[in-house]
């Protein structure tokens, strides 16, 4: 599938959502997807690259791509792709976070700098379904306050009254007026959520991952309750390359939505 | 060539009096008559040690790798790979106060049908360069003799070696392990791995396996101290020798008779210069 | 279904070949550098049907080339064309000579990934086109260990026609599918129909070659034991002496996993899909520099226990089929079955 | 007389396909900053004509030239490669041009021994003075390589099919 850069968006100075928009109408109708999907996004003659979906299908006709500028595809794609490019697409493909199992119940997003972008999608939807869910809190955090995305959209967010967002970042500056620490403390001493009829979704960098795992461990969730998505090395997406394997898993199949149930019966290895 | 006995008594005395942390030797399969490298930690495995003529891979080597990282390493070196190590030591990769090295005087190893290797036939130098202890009676400096299917090859007409070359290039199939077997291939990120991609996305074609190849043997060229770890791992039994020998030639016959790693502080051909260097090939 | 199986000599057997050779698309072991490849063959002379299996290289790049384009794009001023790639040279009719048990079976392992979910089609056709006429050796070599895994070596039907060496220099040849069966009966025109006593004539031949095994492990044992050995400190120890050189995975009949990669020339480009390795450092080295598996023992384990866990646990057969390719091409003669042996323990 | 080199060049090139008749060879030309490229300025401010078909790179020194430019450009678009230098002794970053001498000659005689006609790398000292001498140059490279035909060896265009 063919889609044509409709919009770039500077997030951060190293992160950039790319809107993009079938060029073939009719296959808008069909492209569906669920949050928590990826995507194969081709750069032709760079080669391709996993990306989640950032936006959510309740807003059609576009998606977006948050790209962070780490490797030698993103940097291609930063330097050379320009609004009115194509860029070729496959997908969506894996699994996506459990919806039904989401109704009716509080939801607490906890995102770190890209990671925000999965739960993007979520909190759309979110957003847009509102009345099927309860209590709605994000915690986002990044290492500056130039590094948080979607500031906007954020702002959006605060201002909408039926969710609290809660900011922090890690390294104190002067113009900075919200928490700052790293996610994993703010989620113990500030957030300091209900256990009860709570599920967590949690999206970061590895190191992020883990210690918020301990600490959302220390205040008492089940492990069924927290929804994370893994971020592996993949190539095909179809469950061939092998890339992805963890265990008998794979992560381009079963993935990359996991509960941190089912995580933890996964080799350590990701 | 048998220096088991004298290997594992050296192994056990340095383990006993705690001077090294790892000891790299050569133990037997128990499978076949081949003979494999073995990274020793503790003083009750010494007696798996063993040296014979068998004793062929390059053992330099592992000195690239996290298990010997920062460690007190004990090895075995013959001639070549005493070389090889030398230009380890001179390129700063690994510390000679972490060393142990024993030094063989080397009479040749034997290759795959039994006879001895082509490589130790022309051997310039048998007798271990750099070491601590010397096994054996050296027997010195050789001439240098020219590899004889460099000679052969020469004899050929361009279109000969052109068809040559092209059939050795199509069987490579790029599984790096010429490179990652080569002691002197010490850079954690290499420019003909295809995923560092500085260089070369990485389709296993035959464009790129001259590219990589042709790369790869140019680096080391004025380095290669012919122990011929790469061809030994060659999964598609390339005459990678020829490459590296074509360059040692070169070298030798036109730069003052330079052989790698003979001298220490000596870091290759291409770090040197002299006015007197041939010219004529340039207008 | 009635298969039916025909006995000849060594001679109508090299007969039978070259009417094959002559009639068909074939591939056959030629050698090149000392070891031999499956190539393209005209005559019988150039290539060795009997090859040895160390040093053979596995039929698996006639199925799943070193590198296949998967697509081509050329840049124009008027926008992008894409075509998928031209005639796929591997998806001819053809018949291939000269195979071993161990490697037709490692296609029957690999039909199970390339056929769960999204279905390989180039892998299909291919597999689809090919008649495999495979020998089954006389002797184990030094590092074999086929008997020993979970497939039954002697009625094996990974492959389409048998060739047996029986009693006084007879040679059979069993159909074992219907494909080769139809394939016989167009083919074997000279050749006579075996007797009553070629059954057990190759029953006897199986024990005395499977007799001739210097490895031997108990497979069911191996997959259970392995299971809890995650944390097995042996693992360390085994991949100790590895140099990450990569080319057991490529030499390794079963070993599936690729990367894809552009190639770009100017305005054109070609998309390849090429032989990747899980001993490789770059394997799963993410853009933002985290890497799960940054060290030897961990890129062992992956290695090990895909080949006698996880597969196992997904498709319910053992990734390894016991040829013993990637010891003999090892340049430090690490042994796949040594090292199962001995986390297992 | 140029009927015979050619034939004698023909016979030794092996896949030599027929050129087509408005063939131009492509030759790159990697030069120094300080001698040739100012060289090959004078040679355009002097109004010198030399065959166009050389596609010139500036590089700080001619040891700036690892031998993996040579491949590597061979091996995508290039029929040939010229690189050029200052004199030995002239160089700017004093003994750079020596180094480069070494790695030139190792270079060229191995690319040779896989296959390569000599005359597709060539190598020439040029000062930034030297002006006339870098069109003849230019046009002795370019004569040459026209004479051996385009380059098909291990192309990435011609890359094999499986």
């Amino acid at each position: 599938m063919i889609c044509t850069v409709e919009k770039i968006i500077q997030e951060t100075p190293d992160v950039r959502t790319y809107r993009l928009k079938f060029r073939d109408e009719s296959l808008a109708e069909k492209f569906d997807w669920f949050p928590g999907q990826f995507v194969e996004f081709s750069l032709l003659g760079s080669g391709e690259c996993t990306f989640c979906i950032a936006s959510s299908a309740t807003r059609k006709g576009t998606f977006d791509c948050s790209i962070k500028r780490a490797g030698i595809v993103t940097a291609d794609i930063h330097r050379d792709l320009d609004e009115g490019d194509v860029v070729g697409i496959r997908g969506p493909y894996g699994n996506w976070f459990p919806l039904e199992d989401l109704k009716g119940k509080n939801l607490l997003f906890v995102g770190g700098g890209i990671g925000l972008a999965p739960l993007r999608s979520l909190i759309q939807y979110a957003i847009d379904n509102r009345n099927d869910y309860a209590d709605f809190t994000i915690l986002y955090g990044a290492r500056t306050s130039a590094d948080l995305c979607y500031k906007e959209e954020i702002d959006e967010w605060k201002n909408n009254k039926s969710l609290k967002v809660i900011l922090t970042i890690d390294k104190p500056e002067d113009t900075w007026k919200e928490n700052v620490g790293v996610v994993p403390k703010i989620l113990e001493e500030v957030v300091n959520p209900i256990v009860e009829n709570t599920k967590v979704i949690t999206c970061g960098p590895p190191i992020m991952i883990k210690y918020t795992l301990m600490s959302l461990d220390k205040l008492g969730f089940d492990p069924k309750d927290v929804v994370t998505t893994l971020e592996m090395k993949m190539q095909c997406g179809l469950g061939k390359c092998g890339r992805c394997n963890i265990g008998s898993t794979y992560v381009c199949k079963d993935g990359p939505v996991f509960t941190y149930e089912d995580l933890s019966k996964l080799p350590d290895e990701f | 060539m048998n220096y088991t006995k004298q290997i594992q008594d050296i192994a056990g005395r340095l383990f006993s009096e705690e001077k090294i942390d790892v000891f790299i030797g050569y133990r037997n399969t128990g499978f076949d008559e081949n003979q494999v490298p073995v990274l020793i930690n503790q003083y009750k495995d010494v007696d798996q040690l063993l040296f014979t003529d068998k004793s062929v891979f390059n053992l330099a080597n592992y000195l690239k790798y996290e298990h010997t990282r920062n460690k007190r390493v004990g090895l075995v070196v013959k001639g070549c790979d005493s070389r090889a190590l030398n230009l380890m030591l001179t390129e700063n990769q690994v510390k000679r106060e972490k060393l142990f090295i024993v030094g063989i005087a080397c009479e040749g190893v034997v290759d795959e049908t039994g006879g001895k290797a082509q490589n130790c036939v022309e051997c310039v130098m048998p007798d271990a360069v750099v070491f601590d202890e010397m096994l054996g009676t050296p027997s010195g400096k050789r001439d240098y003799q020219e590899n004889s299917d460099i000679r052969a090859l020469d004899g050929k007409s361009l279109t000969g070696r052109q068809e040559y070359f092209e059939e050795v290039f199509e069987n490579c199939i790029r599984c790096n392990a010429c490179r990652h077997s080569c002691p002197l291939c010490y850079c954690s990120n290499c420019c003909i791995d295809q995923e560092t991609a500085t260089l070369y996305h990485g389709a296993n074609t035959t464009s790129s396996a001259f590219h990589a190849l042709m790369t790869w043997s140019l680096h080391l060229a004025g380095r290669c101290v012919d122990c011929r770890n790469c061809e030994k791992a060659c999964p598609s039994h390339l005459p990678l020798h020829l490459l590296h020998k074509q360059n040692e030639k070169v070298i030798y016959e036109n730069f003052q008779e330079h052989l790698a790693g003979m001298i220490q502080d000596d870091r290759g051909a291409f770090y040197k210069y002299s006015l007197s260097d041939p010219d004529d090939f340039i207008m | 279904m009635n298969l039916t199986t025909y006995s000849t000599d060594p001679a109508g057997l090299q007969a039978f070949y070259e009417a094959i050779i002559s009639a068909h698309d074939t591939y056959a072991p030629v050698e090149k550098f000392g070891k031999f490849d499956f190539t393209r063959v005209d005559s019988l002379s150039t290539c060795n049907t009997d090859s040895p299996i160390p040093k053979t290289m596995s039929v698996k790049p006639l199925f799943f080339p070193k590198s296949a384009k998967v697509m081509k794009y050329k840049a124009t001023s008027e926008g992008t064309e894409l075509t998928d790639t031209e005639e796929d040279p591997l998806a001819g009719k053809r018949v291939v000579l000269g195979v071993r048990h161990c490697d037709a079976r490692s296609l029957q392992v690999l039909d199970a990934v390339y056929k769960w979910d999204y279905v390989d089609t180039d892998y299909g056709k291919r597999r689809e086109n090919t008649i495999l006429i495979s020998t089954r050796c006389n002797e184990a070599s030094t590092h074999c260990f086929c008997t020993s895994l979970d497939y039954d070596v002697e009625q094996l039907d990974a492959f389409d026609v048998a060739v047996i060496n029986g009693l006084d220099e007879k040679v059979y040849l069993q159909a074992r599918t219907e494909k080769g069966e139809t394939f016989l009966k167009e083919n074997a025109t000279g050749l006579a129909v075996a007797n009553g006593s070629a059954q057990e004539e190759m029953k006897k031949q199986f024990e005395k070659f499977a007799s001739s095994f210097r490895l031997k492990m108990d497979y069911t044992e191996i997959n259970e034991k392995m299971q809890g050995q995650f944390d097995s400190p042996e693992f360390e120890d085994v991949s100790s002496n590895c140099v990450s050189c990569n080319t057991c995975a490529f030499v390794c009949p079963t070993c599936h996993c690729f990367k894809i990669s552009d190639e770009k020339l100017r305005d054109e480009g070609v998309r390849y899909k090429s032989y990747d390795s899980c001993n490789n450092v770059y394997f799963t080295l993410m853009a933002g520099g985290h890497n799960p598996r940054p060290v030897k023992y961990r890129r062992w384990r992956q290695r090990a226990m895909h080949k006698f866990v996880y597969y196992k646990e997904r498709f319910g057969v053992n990734l390894c089929i016991g040829c013993g390719k990637c010891t003999t091409s090892c340049p430090v003669n690490i042994s796949i079955f040594e090292v199962v042996n001995k986390v297992a323990k | 007389m140029e009927a015979e080199v050619k034939e004698k060049i023909v016979s030794i090139e092996k896949p030599h396909v027929e050129a087509p008749p408005d063939w131009q060879p492509v030759i790159m030309g990697i030069l120094c900053n300080w001698c040739s490229y100012a060289g090959s300025d004078l040679t355009g401010t002097s109004r010198l004509q030399y065959p166009p078909n050389i596609r010139i790179i500036r590089v700080p020194c001619s040891s700036r030239v690892d031998p993996w430019f040579i491949i590597k450009s061979l091996q995508t678009s290039a029929d040939g490669v010229l690189i050029s230098g200052c004199h030995p002794g002239d160089c700017h970053y004093i003994s750079g041009n020596y180094y480069a001498r070494r790695r030139f000659l190792v270079t060229k005689r191995l690319l040779n021994f896989v296959g390569f006609h000599e005359d597709r790398i060539q190598f020439s000292w040029v000062s930034a003075a030297e002006g006339p001498k870098f069109a003849k140059v230019v046009t002795k490279v370019t004569e040459d390589i026209k004479k051996l035909g385009p380059l098909h060896l291990y192309k990435k265009e011609n890359i094999s099919q499986t």
